[in-house]
């Protein structure tokens, strides 16, 4: 779609958010994936400390790309990575300090986390700053979104919650109530018995795998009309 | 002259055993362990007994024509998830998360991995360690289900057999004390008649033996893998805690249900007759350490599952040498 | 049983073959020489025999009508005196093709001058194995190797121990029984004649214990002849306790190396119907031109023939009363490891030792997806994977099925039988063979091109 | 000596790297096809994750701490640990050519493996002593190498299996990891 053309900061944008997305197209940053995402909160807050960091590295190394020589490049972006990191790291443990403590040891680790390091190596190093820019928004909005929604997942099923809030237990209060208002019954609310191994490690590997399917589904489905769509035309 | 004879590579005799008559014969052998959980606990025994296999069933058959493949459901191995899953439960647990793990069973731990003898772990294991690991209060068997009025005579006359007679069933299953040390308010008579608390089919001793000792006879599950297993267990703790009590823990819990009928399991256990007694051993090795020093009272099904997953790498180094072959190292 | 000496692996093919098939108390009866025989030049393992007659050409009963075509082959004889009335291609049992003599019988049986041996205990080994050449005798039990190339022994190889194959493992076939029952002294004095030209002391003769009249007789004749240093060993029922490193190994206790040949521990294995031609040969000065072959399965009246060599498989089936409604294919050779017979003009060979009338039973069944069971090791007599090796090879992966010993499989056929889900482990092990050794031939020619380009 | 039976049980089986705690999840699936790689990249990580754990300690104890640099700790340890797996690389290649070729390609996609970060951190944090941190860090490595051997055995089997189209590749590793996991569950509280 966006091959042909030169590449603009809004395609560079969209194809990190959807097209090239870290989590379900290139498989990257599996770690922070798994083990944070058991609450909405949490992956809202990864994927926004994530995005920053990309997004300011991505900036910083695409400045410096002509001044960094080609054999050094990747101590200079451990090094401009790790600042980063620090920095967000600091910024939270002052001002969202429960966030910090339920991210723990992960915001360290975002250091390593391949994503910030693939595309300062394949893209900031080789783009000027505003595609680079443009790039890391993407790509952290990309993964954003993705630990986003794998995290709702695992919450509503393996606590009945979003962000905290009992959705299940309002959803199901809330139409038993109907249904005895409207039917005249008395019946009582079910209870939602959470399914706890949704939160612990077997149901992040579980749920993302099966996310993966039906992205992969979806996206081939996408692939199979464009190209009945070319024969056509 | 005729010029029509069939044409094959040889060999062109067969034997009468095939998959489904295998998958019957457990199901007979699993028989007597589902009509003591009957008499044991009454109609909601059979309720989940019921539910645990037509559910697999069920899921089976749909995923197959949903996927559009060969239905196999006539090969009754869903029937055997489903009882081993039911014989897993306890008898008070809720209809619906019977229905949970089956379909998670069947779907994701059979279906998923390309169904009859692809899958790398048990399922009805696998599916019982998710519920067990969700819903943990649920599955504790201390809160067994209401004997029915149906079922009262006879589980009345089961009970006296044994030493407390009926009450002992609203206790937890038998391990709870064991692990502390205890022996008190437990007879081997009633470990053996399944007289306690517990999972529906893992009570009584006496119908998981009788169906266990009868599908190694049948040579349908391999003696070593019950032997090595039970043997392993039974000599830790005998230098535990003596023979006693080795003996007790031998006849608690899911240990006989584990090692007669999920441990054998063929696609999860290792395929060579070395590969086996490893995997035997290293069953009742773990069995012995979760139920000595984790958080679970219940060891089995943790204690096979990781053998499962160990079964491959088992089966990569315990590769039979060719007749003939000559050891190339020493 | 555990008493009895017994090869690993192992399974029992007869629990399938209901009694009325089982033949065993059927004599051996001479089939009536057919109108027109139909010779294959190539009846053994080795190079082709070249024919020494022409369309037009009078024979002789017994006479070579195709000498050896190389040191590994055989020579051919006439079963019928007649004329030739053609030399042409045919095909044989497995689907294989090869030059064949016609001869028209002049049903005069007018034997070729025979010059039988008069004392072969004064003849020198290199003798003896020369008669043993010229007569066409090839392994009979089934695999048709040349009998005179395992009688000569290569290089330093010393050989202690002659193993007869007596053993019979194969269900419905009782050709070899019958022999042994019948010919018990001929086959001692044939065994005495081999041991001769071996120049060995001692012979071992394997016999399964099912067959305990025919242990009987032969210990008999060892007495009685005075068989010095023959003795005959009852083994346990268990197919295939006939392979010849299974045999080996129950009757010596010697594991043959694996990729090795019986002789690498010092053994030469002989099958009781070779032993019995080379009887005949050496005694009587009769070439091979006839066998006894057991007619089993769907015919009305199963029995044991002795057969002369290209005798179509329709007159033996003709002689038993013809075939029974529900044939659905005919084998040459025991069900185990025979091949698959598309019609029933193909001749009698040298190494046919049964004919079988199969039904539905021998079609067959639907694979199922393998449950892991482990019932295929268990039985591999050559302690191999099946389950795997059948994996590996159906998904291209011939370099790992070659790493697991795929090479080692003899085709018994014992897994194939055994497996429950009713895959066909023995023919996937087959076709691996089969690309494993076309590679290395590629290989090979490749190799020799490039030496010979530099 | 409780200790360290305790180290060692926690970081092989309870607390596992891999299935426990997700860290050096990228390599656990990435580099998991076949058995003698996964063989080799668990190797190479032993190697580093002890080495690395041996001199964060040193570099914690004796310049971030004295000098009050605690909050340097990040760039710190990512910085030692490139440098470490660079110095191995090398010292690998002149003293071990044999062991170079069978690790060196796994080298240097050590320095992202966050399990290496990870058992750092995790040491600076348990307060272990130096010897402690060397030996945890010897032996979440094996969990790992452990794990992954495992996983790579399994992985193997399912090749030859009839798995459907759409389970190839990262969909079936997680799932099967996933199921691993549950196993690896029962170990909870076993320290």
């Amino acid at each position: 779609m966006a091959k042909n053309k030169k590449p603009t900061f809004l395609s560079v944008f969209l194809n990190g958010l959807i097209f090239e997305n870290p989590t379900f197209a290139l498989m990257l940053g599996m770690c922070p994936t798994l083990a944070i995402t058991i609450a909405g909160s949490n992956g809202l807050g990864m994927g926004l400390a994530t995005t920053a960091v990309l997004v300011c590295s991505n900036l910083l190394i695409s400045i410096l790309r002509n001044v960094i020589p080609d054999k050094v490049r990747i101590p200079a972006f451990i090094v401009v990575i790790a600042s980063f990191v620090t920095m967000i790291d600091l910024l939270l443990k002052a001002y969202i300090p429960a966030l910090s403590a339920s991210l723990g040891m992960y915001i360290p680790l975002i250091v390593v986390n391949c994503i910030i390091f693939a595309r300062a190596e394949s893209f900031a190093f080789k783009n000027p700053p505003v595609l680079s820019i443009a790039d890391g928004l993407g790509m952290g909005l990309g993964f954003t979104f993705a630990i986003t929604l794998l995290s709702c997942i695992r919450e509503l099923i393996g606590a009945g919650k979003l962000f905290g809030v009992e959705v299940i237990r309002l959803v199901l209060e809330a139409g038993t109530n109907w249904i005895n208002a409207t039917f005249n019954l008395e019946l009582v609310a079910p209870v939602y018995q959470p399914m706890a191994i949704m939160t612990q490690v077997p149901g992040g590997f579980v749920t993302l795998g099966i996310l993966l399917i039906l992205v992969n589904a979806i996206s081939n489905a996408a692939k199979k009309k464009a190209a009945a769509k070319e024969v056509q035309a | 002259m005729r010029n029509n004879f069939a044409v094959a590579s040889s060999p062109h005799l067969r034997s009468k055993a095939t998959t489904q008559r295998i998958m019957l014969e457990v199901c007979l052998a699993l028989a007597p362990a589902g009509i003591a959980g009957v008499i044991l606990f009454g109609w909601r025994a059979a309720l989940l007994i019921a539910v645990c296999v037509t559910t697999c069933i069920v899921s089976e058959l749909l995923w197959q024509l949903v996927t559009r493949q060969k239905v196999t459901v006539n090969d009754f191995s869903a029937v055997v998830t489903g009882l081993l899953l039911a014989y897993n439960l306890p008898a008070s647990a809720p209809v619906w998360m019977a229905v949970i793990g089956s379909v998670l069973a069947i779907i994701l731990v059979k279906q998923l991995f390309g169904g009859i003898g692809s899958n790398f772990m048990n399922p009805a294991l696998t599916a019982r360690a998710v519920l067990f690991i969700s819903w943990s209060a649920l599955m504790s068997a201390a809160d067994p289900a209401p004997i029915s009025a149906i079922y009262d005579p006879i589980a009345n006359f089961v009970g006296k057999l044994g030493a407390g007679g009926i009450d002992v069933l609203s206790g937890a299953t038998p391990l709870n004390a064991l692990n502390a040390g205890s022996t008190e308010g437990l007879s081997l008579m009633s470990l053996l008649m399944g007289t306690h608390g517990g999972m529906l089919g893992e009570t009584c001793a006496i119908a998981l033996i009788i169906g266990g000792v009868y599908l190694c006879i049948r040579g349908i599950a391999d003696w070593r893998i019950p032997a090595a297993f039970i043997g392993t267990v039974f000599v830790c703790y005998f230098f535990m805690g003596g023979a006693e009590m080795a003996l007790y823990q031998l006849l608690s819990g899911g240990l006989l249900l584990g090692a007669f009928f999920m441990a054998t399991d063929y696609a999860t256990s290792p395929i060579t007759g070395l590969g086996r007694v490893i995997f035997g051993v290293g069953c009742g090795l773990l069995l012995f350490v979760i139920r000595a020093f984790a958080n679970y009272p219940e060891g089995c099904s943790f204690a096979i599952l990781f053998m499962n997953v160990a079964t491959p790498m088992i089966d990569r180094f315990t590769m039979p040498r060719p007749f003939g072959e000559v050891k190339k190292h020493g | 049983m555990f008493g009895l000496r017994m090869f690993p692996g192992g399974t029992h093919p007869h629990e399938r073959v209901n009694g009325k098939s089982v033949n065993g108390g059927n004599a051996i009866v001479d089939l009536p020489a057919p109108a027109r025989v139909v010779i294959p030049l190539q009846q053994h393992i080795g190079a082709p025999a070249k024919a020494l007659v022409k369309k037009g050409d009078a024979v002789l009963m017994g006479q070579k009508i195709g000498e050896a075509g190389g040191f590994v082959s055989a020579p051919v004889h006439a079963s019928v005196s007649g004329k030739v009335v053609a030399v042409e291609e045919i095909e044989v049992a497995g689907g294989a093709r090869t030059q064949a003599v016609v001869i028209e019988n002049d049903h005069q049986d007018a034997w070729v001058e025979l010059t039988p041996a008069a004392h072969p205990e004064t003849m020198s080994a290199a003798e003896l194995q020369q008669l043993i050449r010229e007569a066409g005798i090839v392994g009979m039990g089934g695999a048709g190797f040349p009998t005179s190339v395992k009688l000569t022994p290569a290089g330093d190889k010393v050989i202690r121990t002659l193993v007869i194959n007596g053993a019979e493992c194969e269900p419905y076939l009782t050709a070899d029984h019958r022999l042994m029952l019948e010919k018990a002294g001929q086959i001692i004095d044939g065994i005495r004649l081999i041991m001769l030209a071996l120049d060995v002391k001692r012979a071992i003769i394997g016999v399964e214990k099912n067959k305990p009249d025919a242990i009987e007789a032969l210990r008999a004749c060892c007495t009685g002849v005075g068989g010095d240093g023959i003795t005959v060993m009852a083994l346990p029922v268990m197919y295939p306790q006939g392979g010849e490193k299974q045999l080996v190994y129950a009757t010596t206790r010697r594991k043959v190396p694996a990729g090795g040949l019986p002789i690498d521990v010092g053994c030469v294995v002989c099958n009781v119907g070779t032993v019995y031609a080379v009887q005949q040969a050496i005694r009587e000065g009769k070439p091979l031109v006839q066998r006894v072959v057991t007619m089993g399965g769907l015919v009305n009246n199963p029995g044991n023939f002795m057969v002369r060599i290209g005798t179509p498989v329709s007159a033996l089936i003709e002689a038993c009363g013809g075939l029974q409604n529900g044939t659905k294919m005919l084998i040459s050779g025991g069900p185990m490891m025979g091949a698959s017979l598309h019609s029933d003009e193909v001749p009698v060979t040298k190494t046919t030792s049964g004919v079988l009338a199969l039904g539905d039973e021998a079609i067959d069944p639907e694979e199922n997806p393998c449950i892991n069971c482990g019932r295929c090791v268990k039985t591999c007599p050559m302690q191999l994977v099946p389950a795997r090796l059948d994996l590996l090879v159906r998904n291209g992966d011939f370099d790992q099925a070659e790493k697991c010993g795929v090479l080692n499989c003899m085709e018994c056929g014992a897994c194939t039988f055994a497996c429950p889900a009713k895959r066909l482990l023995t023919q996937s092990c087959r076709h691996g063979k089969r690309v494993i050794s076309m590679r290395r031939k590629q290989e090979a020619a490749k190799a020799a091109a490039e030496k010979a380009k530099d | 000596m409780n200790t360290y039976m305790t180290i060692l049980i926690g970081s092989l089986l309870v607390n596992n790297f891999v299935m426990n705690k997700f860290l050096g999840i990228c390599p656990f699936l990435g580099v998991s096809k076949k058995f003698d790689t996964a063989l080799g990249m668990g190797m190479a990580v032993t190697f580093v994750m002890t080495a690395a754990s041996f001199v964060t300690w040193i570099v914690n104890e004796f310049l971030l701490l004295p000098f009050d640099l605690a909050y340097m700790q990040t760039i710190a340890y990512i910085l030692v640990i490139a440098v470490l797996v660079q110095i191995v690389e090398m010292a690998l290649k002149k003293l071990s050519p044999s062991l170079y070729q069978a690790l060196g390609v796994y080298l240097p996609l050590i320095t992202t493996n966050c399990a290496v970060l990870g058992v750092a951190i995790l040491n600076t944090d348990e307060g272990y002593n130096l010897l402690e941190s060397t030996f945890n860090g010897f032996c979440a490595a094996l969990g790992f190498t452990l794990a992954m051997l495992l996983f790579a055995c399994i992985r193997e089997k399912l090749s030859l299996a009839k798995m459907p189209k759409w389970m190839d590749g990262f969909p079936g590793a997680l799932i099967t990891a996933g199921l691993m996991a549950i196993a690896f569950q029962g170990f909870g509280g076993l320290i």
